[in-house]
């Protein structure tokens, strides 16, 4: 799934990769591009994570593990970091999810009744980059699908998502709602189906540009 | 002109019960880790904090919590900070959550004579629509949470748009973390240290830094003062590294 | 990622007739001299111009005030700039003045994503009242004024206070001068002839910098980049001191 | 009058000086007081003036004069520059006027029928100084009054005055509108009464702090 959505990333973007699956994609960017990494917590130009015994503790990412900073790198204010993100300078987001809806509703900072751990910078995200994709398992760990008619968890931000990577596959939003790009190696339309929550509509784009078999 | 005192001690020598105090630092960088431990010392209580994270680890304001100084926070990230959790979740702390780029939003707004500003950040979701629980009771109840806040659209650059209106923030004080400070408190954070630190130094009535290295005044580039002598009332030589 | 183009005029190739171009600069500092001049060269019309003061002793913007290329000027202050005063007053130019320091943020607002903010300056004034004259007819009539602003009581801090409503500014392009810049867009500016440039380049769609050094990605200190490169497209190199 | 403007000043502040007259203010201050003098173009800690042949063209004021800057200086962008008046900041700025009003309106940018010439950063010190001290000649060119019951020309800000220094004395503005505090040299009261246009307090304040003859 990360390396699916390295692909995603073109040469020159600047993109900020969400806490959790999304910091994995970096492994699997091919060197040929330069991809701009942004952490909300005013770094630019992220590079590799590093040992902690090499760290330097004041560089750290938004998930606070110690990181270095590549060539052209720079360090800001959290207001201005937050300038980057609201003011759409960012060319992609890559956010993990709890539900997403067909509208491309995103819900991920909340569940009603368990603790309410903060949202954090995903709202900015969320509402200021320019192309908002999801990374994710298809369905819950209870099984139940997390791309869905309507959110019933509160949302994150509403009709952001641009497009969803999953261990089934890839599909976008659009105005008809899910649409599938691509299924995973081996996993059957019927199954990704099954495993959504709304209906996944299958276009000739898809299917031109789709190297799986589908159904 | 000299802002500097001796001790993070005499720094915060009159922070009073009640006080409202932003205090920076993003997860372990750029902590105010010896004003948090000077204040922890004076016995202050009742305060309100506004912060991103409250305390890491344990550490930082997590300590002030642990000694039940603090009867509010406004932050943007519980995350796995346990005791932050618990004196939410028991009743114990009010706590108000924001979106991280509104938290910076705000008190930038508040430094920079601000009053309120609309962002897209939050339209359509409990943050602008109200809901989120700011107090527990007994039992998990919810005996108050935040209200709707009002939601307009705008067109800018030609793209018409619902946006939220947030209002600013001013505090009492600000602990602030710096890596280098003149005595005109000039300030320069090193890298990711910086963060919230800038921010919320304008938007107290008086900030106090506590730097890692405390210069003559001229010393520091003016072209690179990251944080300007006119935002900073007290500065506090610290050791590099040192957290308490 | 290289953001460095051969010449001015390569980077400016593509600002056509009608666009909006905030253009950095106050007095004669930080003014970007080359790109302004290979506009000119390029004939481009009807441009929206926003700015501090447009120009000044007959140069920078003053020269396409001259050969009648601005159509309209978002500015804060005409003083004795001649040309910006004569094609005002003969109803060549419209013109919307704004407090300068509304004006700044304004365009910060536009570059963070911000609608529009309430702030304190021009409220029982005309800025806030309207009647400010935008476009003079034949015999110094009022052809069109600014109309009022929406006034709102907000209290921050404890205190109440009305303050004025103000919209973002976007821009299609920005022109930008700077001290030194990276291939990646990342730069620096020295002494005040930073002023506009970094709030001006945040508020455009495409921000165009021209620097009297470009340097390898990675020469910039990154505590020290004042304007980071995400908020730069394109960069020219030109001569310390080159004008044009 | 840049004289009895610089005794304002107290060690310690931060303080803009408005075009024209109040750029006079720097001459008279006592090298005993540290002013740090802030320019709305982004410089804070303005030094001297300085002879154009050793400018630095990138180091001007805001009246776009070659200056030097002192040992603390910083520069900074216009937005930040504007955060640091509109916030409250500044402890003093010093402004010429064209009128005062006895409730504190200043009127300095602008005559109706006469070309609008800007206000440039005027509103913004005006509504964000924490004390506006006003330094003008006490009537106008034709003989006018300058300080009015009720300014007639459009505002800069309203009851944002709150003292004003003239060629005749030293005014507070009060809840109960002018009053005086000093009388320059050689200026009676009834001379400084009749060249105001409004009336004029003397409070046994201003009397026992006033070392001038009164009538």
């Amino acid at each position: 799934m990360a390396a699916r959505a390295a692909q995603e990333l073109q040469d020159g973007e600047y993109v900020n990769l969400g806490i959790g699956l999304p910091t994995l994609i970096p492994k699997y960017l091919s060197s040929d591009k330069h991809i701009v990494l942004h952490s909300e917590n005013g770094v630019l130009a992220i590079g590799a994570e590093c040992a902690p015994d090499d760290a330097d503790p004041d560089i750290i990412d938004a998930g606070s593990a110690p990181v270095t900073v590549v060539a052209g790198a720079s360090f800001c204010s959290s207001s201005m970091s937050f300038a980057m993100i609201r003011g759409g300078h960012l060319d992609v987001t890559v956010l993990g999810a709890l539900q997403v809806s067909a509208s491309g509703d995103l819900a991920n900072w909340a569940v009603p009744g368990q603790l309410v751990r903060g949202m954090g910078g995903a709202m900015d995200l969320a509402a200021g980059a320019r192309r908002v994709l999801v990374l994710t398992d298809h369905v819950a760990r209870d099984g139940s699908p997390k791309l869905v008619e309507r959110c019933t968890l509160p949302l994150t931000g509403r009709a952001v998502v641009d497009r969803i990577i999953t261990n089934l596959g890839v599909l976008d939003v659009t105005s008809d709602g899910f649409v599938v790009v691509e299924l995973a190696p081996g996993v059957s339309l019927e199954v990704l189906r099954t495993s959504t929550g709304a209906p996944v509509a299958l276009t000739s784009w898809s299917l031109g540009g789709n190297p799986q078999p589908v159904g | 002109m000299d802002k500097v005192l001796p001790e993070a001690r005499d720094a915060v020598a009159d922070i009073e019960d009640g006080a409202t105090i932003a205090v920076g630092g993003f997860g372990t960088a750029g902590v105010p880790w010896c004003l948090i431990q000077a204040l922890l010392e004076r016995g202050t209580r009742r305060l309100t904090i506004v912060t991103n994270n409250c305390g890491i680890n344990g550490l930082g304001l997590a300590t002030l919590l642990r000694e039940h100084r603090i009867e509010r926070v406004i932050a943007s990230y519980i995350g796995q900070n346990q005791i932050f959790a618990e004196q939410y979740l028991n009743g114990e702390i009010e706590v108000e959550l924001n979106p991280q780029g509104t938290l910076a939003e705000r008190l930038r707004a508040g430094g920079a004579g601000i009053a309120a500003f609309y962002t897209p950040t939050g339209v359509d979701t409990p943050v602008g629509d109200g809901g989120i629980p700011t107090r527990y009771g007994p039992g998990g109840s919810v005996l108050a949470q935040t209200r709707p806040k009002e939601v307009r659209t705008f067109v800018v650059g030609g793209e018409s748009r619902r946006y939220v209106l947030e209002e600013a923030i001013v505090t009492d004080f600000a602990l602030i973390r710096a890596t280098v400070a003149d005595r005109h408190g000039n300030a320069t954070f090193h890298a990711a240290a910086r963060n919230f630190n800038p921010d919320f130094a304008m938007a107290a009535r008086t900030a106090i830094v506590e730097a890692e290295r405390v210069v003559d005044a001229g010393e520091i580039d003016p072209d690179n003062v990251h944080l300007p002598g006119i935002f900073v009332q007290r500065v506090v030589a610290v050791a590099a590294g040192q957290r308490s």
